[in-house]
């Protein structure tokens, strides 16, 4: 199984439950917008502690609340894009991108990082820092910097809705290569039908 | 080095003096620690490796001995001052101490020796229920002495020390000699866990001719001129 | 102006005193200082009052604690004279402890601030990226708090430069060796004349302060870069 | 512990003299805080300079220069007294200025690091929707800005209940006028057998720092209501 | 004219220049990611100041190099909802709205609160503060300020992005009934084509 998810979380004063089982290699997770996308992605990479329920990816248990499971984050190597990106603003563009790669030495990256600088094209941005890059820039940078934390699977929270059609059509392809080609989970979250539609082989609704 | 000294901030250039003069006589030189006497019989109390103490007063050199930290039959006072009441120059020789505008700066009675004296001879000439309200105390001597001389207040009660060089634009209206009911006097003493081989030799320098004259140079008084102990 | 060498001796003691200070308060305070931004814990409010304590009582009161505790007679002082051999009281290791207690609660408030301004979110990314908490907090937490660790050792800094009344209480009045510039100025106040001596030293200490805080401002943006601000 | 009247008395003299301090210098502060944060004009690092002034300067020096600018002998002295009747030199006003230019750079400190992180953004956005620069800056960047305001009210606070140097030689040491906490402590610790005394309104001072501290967190957590922090 | 635009603007270090001029009620802007096109918003809202050229908008000049005009933004009245969202974290959300109103009292609405609140669905929101909000219910709070400004023209970077289709839905159909109603010009940043086709009449291309 790819996910298998089952939690109550309550990021707020509302109980939200979720349940994913899944053993495709791209899982879609679409609903309305606060219905709780985020949250349960943040339950599955260990930021945010389900009340009850257990997680598990690729076959590994991350959270059990009866067994008394709770891996740290930095345990789980989830690669993940945030919604609201989290760049280090003291840190360069480079230095964003060497900080995950540094983490992850002696683990098996899943793309080298010339390609993922090319593929987002991000060459460019290199050198700027973080709070100085438009809207879409910044998804872009987050989204590399998640591919280069030689992750065990990946959370990817519309990592399309910023990107004009010809860079989403590439990250779009690249993501497909990833998903084809790699052994590694991977989780979407998107409110487009057509990128859900051409990218995910099983979707959870939620709510 | 020498032995260490703990010397009354209002001694310290005649201190330094001394301390020259005995280096000069190819003696190591004695380590001053210069403070209020407060602040050094404190130190003392809590173990502070002093060989010699002379204090501003003779109360707080009563208070080392009964906490047992002075080595006996080593005190003997020093040197006295003169207590001395100076005024503004601009108006204050118009002015008298009983005017009703008149302020008076002194060491505060409380806790600095000289406003203690003042407020001897003030109650003595019975003025001092009347200038008390008017009364400015000042952390100490030297603070009252800027105070008259910026003009802040008419008067001050100082010491005859504090005025040796003359150049002060304060005038001196009178002056009270140590006396047996005016004990201005600095006693000095040897302390308990004094080892240091030149301690004695270094005090019994303080109380001789020479260094006399040079504490009479800084405006101290001989304290034979004073009550004998 | 002509400085002579005894008011050179001065002022290097002074910022010797003060970087001392300094650099080993500055450790404590922050780590303090993250305890009361990031933690809840009992008795976190006796703590707090604890660090501000320097602050609110008289110098010369905190120099009489530090000589009940650190004296030769005191608890701590007796323990590492006999253990160590060490003395604080009369040396300038005194005047540093005494400038760095002083300096604690100025310290601890600014880095305090600046460790509650750092977005948590960022502390989660770092996580997921594969830093254990301790990384995270190296990485992240540390070098974006470091307007507040700046403004922190400037002001510890400067009233390292300014402290009198512990100084002189605990660690003494000794020429060359506790007699920092604010001692010095002191004994100038109380000698008959001293004035002009008074106002070289304190114009040296503005001067002092004025070089630490062009130093500590430069530092502060030589770290953040080239960082810009938008609106 | 039973406080006597002239505790009492000493106590509330402090607490006025603190309280007027910081009240006065606040606006003074949070201005100088912001033009130091958001602005670069020539003269700004002397204008930093000078407000760390009596930080890095013995407080007894502080107190000196207060005499002689604000003395009836000086400049601005002279003037008040002449123009309004009114003097500052030994009596509780002068107090509070001594506290409150001691207080100064603390305060001043605190409040720039905070209005630093404001985010400017959040400006631009205040302006789009109507409002003039004057009042972006009272509806954002103040409120944002809390933080560093009660950081910096507490430290002045604070540093005004327990300032001293400076006190003693401005105001002078008048029972009932000027004499605040730490001036009652240092008397008691002047005088042979003070101890009792210095005790008891130490004890005093520490009972008021922590209430003064206890206020200002639960005031900063109730301006900031239930704002949650999220990881 | 809705738009007259001629600006060369210099966020970072490269100059970025712009050319718009449209009478449509509603134009698009449209373009890659980091072309500029939020650069030029800013500059016609008043929070970038262009290097040169001119910028009117409904026939009022808000900006001349040339003739040394630059009306403060506050007088600009741009109903601008950010790409960033930027909600006052120090104010609920109930409160983000309360001060678009009040500093348009004495102004023409262009829509009602309560209208505004039901058809973005943030009624449920309004106690709370932003920093508990998800990515799409920022974004919504973001465009019901923008659009409780009482404003002259409208800016909006992006709205839909973030949105799940049925909500994305609803507030397509506000913006293309406040256009048809009102004779406020609007400009719409976006990457969807059909967005575009579906509200602009004129479509800008940057790059
Ligand atoms: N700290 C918090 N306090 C209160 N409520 C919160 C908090 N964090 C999240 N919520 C609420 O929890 C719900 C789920 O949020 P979540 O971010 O998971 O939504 P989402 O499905 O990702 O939405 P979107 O598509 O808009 O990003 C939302 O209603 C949100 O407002
Ligand atoms: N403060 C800054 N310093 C340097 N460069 C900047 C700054 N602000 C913006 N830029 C650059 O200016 C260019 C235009 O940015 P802008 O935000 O206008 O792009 P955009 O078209 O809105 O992109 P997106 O679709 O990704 O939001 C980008 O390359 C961006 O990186
Ligand atoms: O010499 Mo003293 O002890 O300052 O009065
Ligand atoms: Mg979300
Ligand atoms: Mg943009």
């Amino acid at each position: 199984m790819s996910f298998e998810v089952e939690i109550t979380v309550q990021p707020g004063e509302r109980e939200i439950s979720g349940r994913i089982s899944s053993d495709a290699r791209l899982t879609a997770l679409v609903g309305a917008s606060g219905i709780g996308k985020t949250s349960v992605l943040n339950a599955i990479a260990g930021l945010l502690r389900p009340i009850s329920g257990s997680i598990s990816v690729a076959g590994r248990v991350l959270f059990d609340a009866e067994r008394g499971i709770d891996i740290p984050p930095e345990k789980r190597h989830a690669g993940y894009a945030f919604q609201d990106a989290r760049l280090f603003p003291h840190r360069r563009v480079a230095a964003n991108l060497d900080y995950a790669e540094k983490l992850a030495k002696g683990r098996k990256p899943i793309i080298a990082r010339a390609e993922v600088v090319r593929l987002l094209d991000i060459d460019g941005l290199l050198v700027r820092w973080p709070d100085t890059l438009s809207g879409g820039e910044v998804r872009r940078v987050a989204i590399a910097r998640a591919l280069l934390s030689a992750p065990d699977f990946l959370l990817l929270d519309e990592p399309l809705a910023a990107l004009d059609p010809e860079r989403a059509e590439r990250l779009s392809t690249l993501i497909e290569r990833l998903r084809d080609r790699l052994e590694i989970p991977m989780m979407l979250v998107s409110h487009s039908e057509r990128d859900v539609a051409r990218l995910a082989s099983k979707t959870v609704r939620m709510g | 080095t020498g032995p260490v000294v703990f010397a009354p901030a209002s001694m310290q250039d005649a201190m330094t003096a001394i301390v020259v003069r005995w280096e000069a006589q190819g003696n190591s030189r004695p380590v001053l620690n210069i403070a209020g006497t407060p602040a050094l019989a404190r130190q003392l109390v809590e173990g502070a490796p002093a060989d010699i103490v002379i204090t501003a007063d003779a109360q707080w050199m009563d208070w080392l001995e009964q906490r047992d930290v002075l080595q006996a039959q080593t005190r003997a006072d020093l040197v006295s001052n003169s207590l001395v009441l100076v005024a503004s120059t601009r108006e204050a020789q118009q002015l008298t101490l009983d005017d009703p505008d008149a302020r008076i700066a002194l060491g505060d009675p409380e806790s600095v020796p000289a406003g203690r004296y003042a407020r001897t001879v003030l109650v003595r000439s019975g003025e001092w229920a009347e200038i008390a309200p008017r009364i400015v105390p000042t952390e100490n001597v030297r603070a009252a002495l800027a105070l008259v001389e910026r003009g802040e207040v008419e008067f001050a009660f100082v010491y005859g020390s504090d005025l040796r060089e003359g150049k002060t634009d304060a005038v001196i209206i009178s002056t009270w000699p140590a006396s047996p009911d005016l004990p201005i006097t600095y006693p000095i003493a040897r302390t308990a866990i004094s080892s240091h081989p030149d301690a004695k030799r270094f005090s019994d320098f303080l109380r001789s001719p020479e260094a006399a004259a040079i504490l009479v140079a800084y405006g101290f008084s001989d304290p034979v001129n004073g009550p004998s102990s | 102006m002509i400085v002579t060498s005894a008011e050179w001796a001065i002022v290097m003691l002074s910022l010797r005193v003060s970087f001392v200070a300094v650099l080993v308060s500055l450790p404590i305070a922050y780590a303090l200082a993250w305890l009361l931004a990031r933690r809840r814990f009992p008795g976190m409010i006796v703590l707090d009052a604890l660090v501000h304590l320097p602050l609110v009582l008289p110098p010369v009161v905190t120099g009489w604690l530090l000589l009940i505790a650190f004296g030769r007679g005191g608890e701590i002082g007796a323990w590492l004279y006999e253990n160590f051999g060490i003395t604080l009281v009369f040396n300038w290791t005194g005047a540093a402890l005494a400038a760095a207690v002083m300096a604690l609660p100025l310290m601890v408030r600014a880095m305090r601030l600046s460790i509650e301004a750092v977005d948590r979110r960022l502390v989660g990314a770092a996580r997921t990226l594969g830093a254990s908490s301790w990384k995270a907090f190296l990485t992240v937490t540390l070098p974006l708090s470091i307007p507040g660790i700046a403004a922190g050792a400037m002001l510890g800094f400067a009233r390292s430069l300014g402290e009198f009344g512990a100084t002189i209480t605990f660690a003494a009045n000794i020429a060359g060796e506790t007699r920092t510039l604010p001692l010095a100025i002191y004994t100038g106040l109380q000698t008959p004349g001293g004035e002009d001596a008074v106002t070289r030293l304190a114009i040296i200490s503005i001067i002092l302060s004025l070089g630490a805080l062009v130093l500590s401002e430069w530092l502060v943006r030589r770290a953040q870069g080239g960082r810009a601000h938008v609106l």
